[in-house]
């Protein structure tokens, strides 16, 4: 066991303080106030760094950083809260390309995702198709040389702003499921394509979009035609491991502390000096700890080209449901102060917690529910036989 | 009153309560909770559809124009506007105004309030110099009692605030206090109002909390994933199955707390901050579950749900952070903390 | 809504106050200290008080008791510490042979039990049925006049004690397994039975039971042949509600209170004092009156001749759940002190906390485990499709 | 040492482990356990054996007997010994003969406790007046390491004490302190063993806890009811992942808190405090998750995971009241409480 980084790790760590302090404040989130989670300044203060390819294999056209680098990387920008959705998609759907696309895939849009020019968004889960994705139902056709595709995506978030969806299709309506899927990587300006907003209870918004004969040339295949579920794979390890995620809680602990610290309640008491309080403080920070040893226990197996599923699913499960809890009780300590939203300019900390705990419901639910996560873990992890 | 230990509704409150069900399932659907939410958080046909059913001065004594019915039968109402998170403030209006016709003296306004012609509402927590912060239905009442320094003082003519962004878009504002008056109600009179508030505030958090897991089961039984209905998984049954229970327990609970303040039971005190605590953190749980078994839908502002989770969230914050409520129960019941300042 | 008792319910709560003032106190459970958490002074009192036949109705010979009047004893007998598993058993099974069984049995054990002079025991559970208590597999043979009957039952508890059984056996092998299940009253004094003792990780013993060609005349058959499922509904539901186990906490709760008032921690302070001690104190408290509220719930219920399963379900599982947690809290509390078991002079309060925290577990596991009462609410309350 | 970032055992790592695997699996099947119960709670054959492995020297320097190993190949032993509950004072042992060696001038001393001959423990919490209450090992270790007022003291030569009935058969006992010498270990020394104490322990938890699933995973794969293997229930399946999502989490913090401790990180402390916590919680959960899912079995004496139950009950209480553990880290996080005494 050894849990120091490598010299030029630590090394690559200050340089990403660094950057972040140049390059990003709190006030820029200002932009995310209409739902859409996306700093464009900030993105492409990363691509000009590289280190939107950062963690893409240096031979591939990445940036050749390891999964040490990335977690680093991942872990420094949640800790000063600026916004990872963007780069996250744009590194799982670089990475996607770069093994399962095609050359034209290759040469012309993973450069322009890479290079913080275009972006893209997932296109998997469908109005009946959640947590069963394989059960996709948008269909693609094969009609002389080009695709038709016909369908509807829910949860294509960031898609009003985004240049291409990756989308998962049904091209085999009549063998098993998982067997008759295909990946593509569509253009929004294609013709046939809708795009309608999704509010959701939290600030940001998603988008579920709607596909009308859309057509495309093979080019923008990815991956094998009814090979679907392989790139499905790569894509859910990724999400659900380094993709990000393991490190929502601490601006929300710190806000709090700050609270706890600085206002006093009706009584004129100060949480900080509850010991009730305290208790549930440390116990987040605790959770903190663990959420950092998942981070770095999956950036040392990839780093090491193993695949971490189960561990990837244990990440996100320990990580969103303690976020959830840390939300709610830190949230609880402000009182009837802590309903504030960030609309309103007397908010604490420009209504930090009071959007966290609207957000972290979601953090449950996407990216493989926690239900999906407790399956994969006792299957994949325990050896229990699969669930009745 | 004969002890009878009736733990369901008497045919006499199922009466009020299939009455009050109905009024608000055809009048206060969620499109009017939506639509309130993007207002005030108040909604004044609402209120005076509801005034004209008598709900305001329902618990208030006949002699100053109520219909002198039981706090019990108030809990009623309030079970079934929490269950449509209706967006009219009948719990403090109505404790408020319990209060006026406890000091006496006020006839002329109770009178008002049991009509619902003017509303009322409470600063639940003391002001900080002249204003009391976040106030529940603070913007939109016109009459505000609050409570400092063991005297309780009502104002009447500021104008109501303005309503602050708030998680479940309540009618929350500011209040400046001026040209108040002392009214004959000391701090057990004033922590009597509270602890009615806080009881019928827990009932209506248990219907809001049947109501979410109604809604969740009911998706959980339309919903298919793997070729299955996802209410077929144990997983889910079993989440639903411990906040039904919990929320079971708090409306058992909930209900002892207002007949305990309704017959001055001793205790009665203890049990309506204990069923508060409980009943919000049932709401919150039952919710919780709700949105969580809805996946990525619950999060949607189309569906209901979050509106529910919204308001679980909201509701006994308006009182303070519940831990404070913990220790205020434990100073009643262990004494104040030694070698505290 | 009413809570208040009637005043003759709360005339014998007084009575049953002062009998217990009279005839129990904490030092009577030291005979328990063997693993019989049985005193027999205390039974043999009860008896003598007509209790034990309280819930009886007045016409089949009992005490014609209400239900209200029973959940006062219940509440009272535990309030007290007092041990209810005899009382218990000794009503379910006059209960279920008023019920159910032949005149032999209404006129010979039933005066027995209710008087006091005999005990006896629960023999559901087998080594490969638990949870699935249909699933016995103890066979009952009609031989000629008599019964021949083979098997083993486990968690008979007080067997060792007790005069009879009230076994479910199997006399139909080859219809559905509801449908070929009979009840008999055993006595333990037929030739053919061996009692073992079984150990557990708390105080108390239970026992396995073997019964080899043990011969009965069919007098001691309990309801219907191939009837035995109707007579377990009865025997669970009054095990679920009514027969106690929604006042297991206060004891504790209570010892709990008295040391952290009277005990300081390494440094000084006093756990009454941390507020966080505090809190998980009030929870406790509140769950308690939680318990009370679904205890005279189901009192009501069965007072006015309605069943309680999912009410009785709810109540177990709360009550169960709940005791394990305070019992986890208040003995975390007591640090070191806590680990001294009854055995040790040293012990606060006699060890009460130590061994309910070594006792608790089985409280959500007998008489219906909390996944099973899980899958009842699931069903029967919220109407959910049976589990997959 | 070269930054490596890895978060698994070493090739080393794992031969040591495989090693310490196979004794105890050879020379501690439960039944040792057991006997050990009905004793002291002692294992002097055990330990005998333990000592001609090296284990007790293991992480003593090599000019005082010792092999010269980290406290991370230790702690390989502890997790191991951890999941046999193997009735030894492995822990207690090595970190009070490493705070003796870390004092100085206890060479003579320090050479026996390498080789086992004599066995060392010491008073977790400060004794008051001349006894030290329900010392670790304090029914079978010959030397005391006790610390009060700033001062650590060494004693050596009463006799061992009685060992108190307790929750784990464990062999806790007062001892009365008297020629107690004091050694050169200040304040800060004294905690850096306490937390040695503690990130050792945490790794013998996470021990535990991986083994109390195994059995629980075990049987649910092998008991039918209703027709199926239990193990197919959703139910148990998501308590099982839940807790064995909690144990990892604890395995990876418990090994980081022993690295911090050997490489003198900044904040080592604060994380061994941390690990104790959450790795005897993740331990407890896993302990009563497979308990529960055992039925009625887990609660009889004849199984082995009530055996777990039990230990994973009493290891942490050695030290006192977890809520005062979180005080202290709190002290530590946000300084003292303002307003106490």
């Amino acid at each position: 066991m050894d849990f120091s980084f490598p010299p030029e790790v630590e090394a690559f760590r200050t340089e990403v303080k660094a950057f972040l302090a140049d390059n990003f404040d709190e006030s820029m989130l200002d932009v995310t106030h209409d739902g859409t989670m996306h700093v464009p300044e900030l993105h492409a203060a990363l691509a000009a760094e590289g280190w939107l390819a950062g963690p893409v294999p240096k031979e591939l056209g990445g940036g050749g950083r390891t999964a040490l680098e990335s977690i680093v990387l991942n872990e420094e920008m949640q800790l000063a809260r600026a916004p990872i959705d963007a780069m996250g998609v744009t590194v799982i759907t670089a990475a996607i390309l770069m093994e399962h696309g095609s050359d034209h895939l290759k040469e012309t849009v993973v450069p322009a995702l890479l290079n913080g020019e275009a972006l893209t968004s997932f296109g998997y889960t469908e109005p009946e198709s959640g947590s069963d994705v394989a059960a996709a139902a948008t269909k693609a056709v094969k009609d002389g040389d080009e695709w038709a595709i016909n369908g509807a995506k829910m949860w294509t978030t960031m898609a009003h702003i985004a240049d291409y969806v990756i989308l998962l299709t049904r091209t085999d309506p009549d063998v098993p499921k998982h067997k008759g899927l295909t990946f593509f990587l569509v253009p929004f300006d294609t013709p046939g394509i809708e795009i309608q907003p999704v509010p959701t209870m939290a600030t940001e918004r998603s988008n579920a979009t709607f596909y009308d004969d859309v057509r495309l040339s093979d080019d923008w295949r990815v991956g094998e035609v009814n090979g679907g579920w392989a790139v499905m794979k790569t894509a859910l390890k990724y999400e659900r491991g380094v993709a990000g995620g393991q490190f929502m809680s601490p601006p929300v602990i710190d806000a709090g502390i700050d609270w706890a610290t600085n206002h006093e309640r009706a009584d004129g008491t100060r949480p900080i000096d509850d010991l009730a309080v305290r208790e549930r403080l440390i116990r987040a920070q605790i959770d903190v700890e663990v959420c950092r040893g998942f981070a770095y226990h999956c950036a040392d197996l990839a780093n090491e080209g193993a695949m971490f599923g189960v561990e990837g699913s244990m990440t996100k499960l320990f990580a969103s449901e303690t976020f959830k809890r840390h939300c709610r009780e830190i949230h609880d300590m402000m009182g009837a102060e802590g309903l504030l939203t960030l609309e309103s300019p007397e908010a604490h900390h420009g209504g930090l917690i009071e959007e966290a705990l609207r957000h972290s419901p979601v953090t449950a639910i996407y990216g493989g529910t926690s239900e999906i996560n407790r399956n994969m873990v006792a299957e994949g992890f325990l050896g229990l036989p699969r669930a009745r | 009153m004969i002890g009878l230990m009736r733990t369901r509704y008497s045919e006499d409150e199922v009466a009020v309560r299939d009455a009050f069900f109905d009024f608000f399932a055809n009048e206060c659907p969620t499109t009017t909770v939506r639509a309130a939410a993007e207002g005030t958080g108040f909604d004044p046909a609402l209120w005076s559809s509801l005034a004209a059913m008598g709900a305001p001065g329902m618990a208030l004594p006949e002699s100053l124009g109520g219909a002198g019915a039981a706090l019990t039968d108030l809990a009623v109402v309030a079970d079934v506007a929490g269950a449509h998170l209706a967006p009219v403030p009948l719990i403090e209006h109505a404790v408020t105004a319990r209060a006026l016709a406890r000091a006496g003296g006020h006839d002329d306004l109770v009178a008002e309030l049991a009509e619902g012609s003017t509303l009322a509402t409470l600063a639940l927590r003391p002001p900080t110099g002249d204003t009391a912060r976040l106030v529940p239905a603070g913007a939109v009442a016109d009459v505000l009692l609050h409570h400092c320094d063991g005297v309780t003082s009502s104002s009447r003519g500021n104008a109501p605030g303005i309503k602050l962004p708030n998680t479940a878009d309540l009618p929350l504002a500011h209040r400046v206090i001026s040209d108040a008056t002392a009214i004959e109600l000391d701090t057990d009179g004033w922590n009597r109002t509270v602890d009615e508030w806080r009881a019928l505030t827990a009932v209506a958090y248990v219907g809001l909390a049947k109501r979410a897991i109604e809604i969740g089961v009911a998706y959980t039984k339309e919903r298919i994933q793997f070729g299955v209905l996802i209410g077929t998984f144990q997983a889910l049954q079993h989440g639903f199955a411990d906040a039904a229970t919990s929320v079971e327990g708090a409306h058992l609970l909930a209900q002892r707390a207002v007949w305990a303040l309704e017959t001055e039971q001793p205790g009665a005190s203890r049990l309506a901050g204990m069923a508060l605590l409980f009943a919000a953190e049932s709401a919150r749980f039952a919710a919780d579950r709700s949105v969580q078994y809805h996946g990525g839908y619950g999060f949607s502002e189309e569906y209901d749900v979050q509106l529910y989770h919204r308001h679980a969230t909201a509701w006994i914050l308006q009182l303070g952070d519940p831990a404070a409520e913990y220790a205020r129960l434990a100073d009643a019941e262990f004494g104040p903390v030694m070698g505290a300042a």
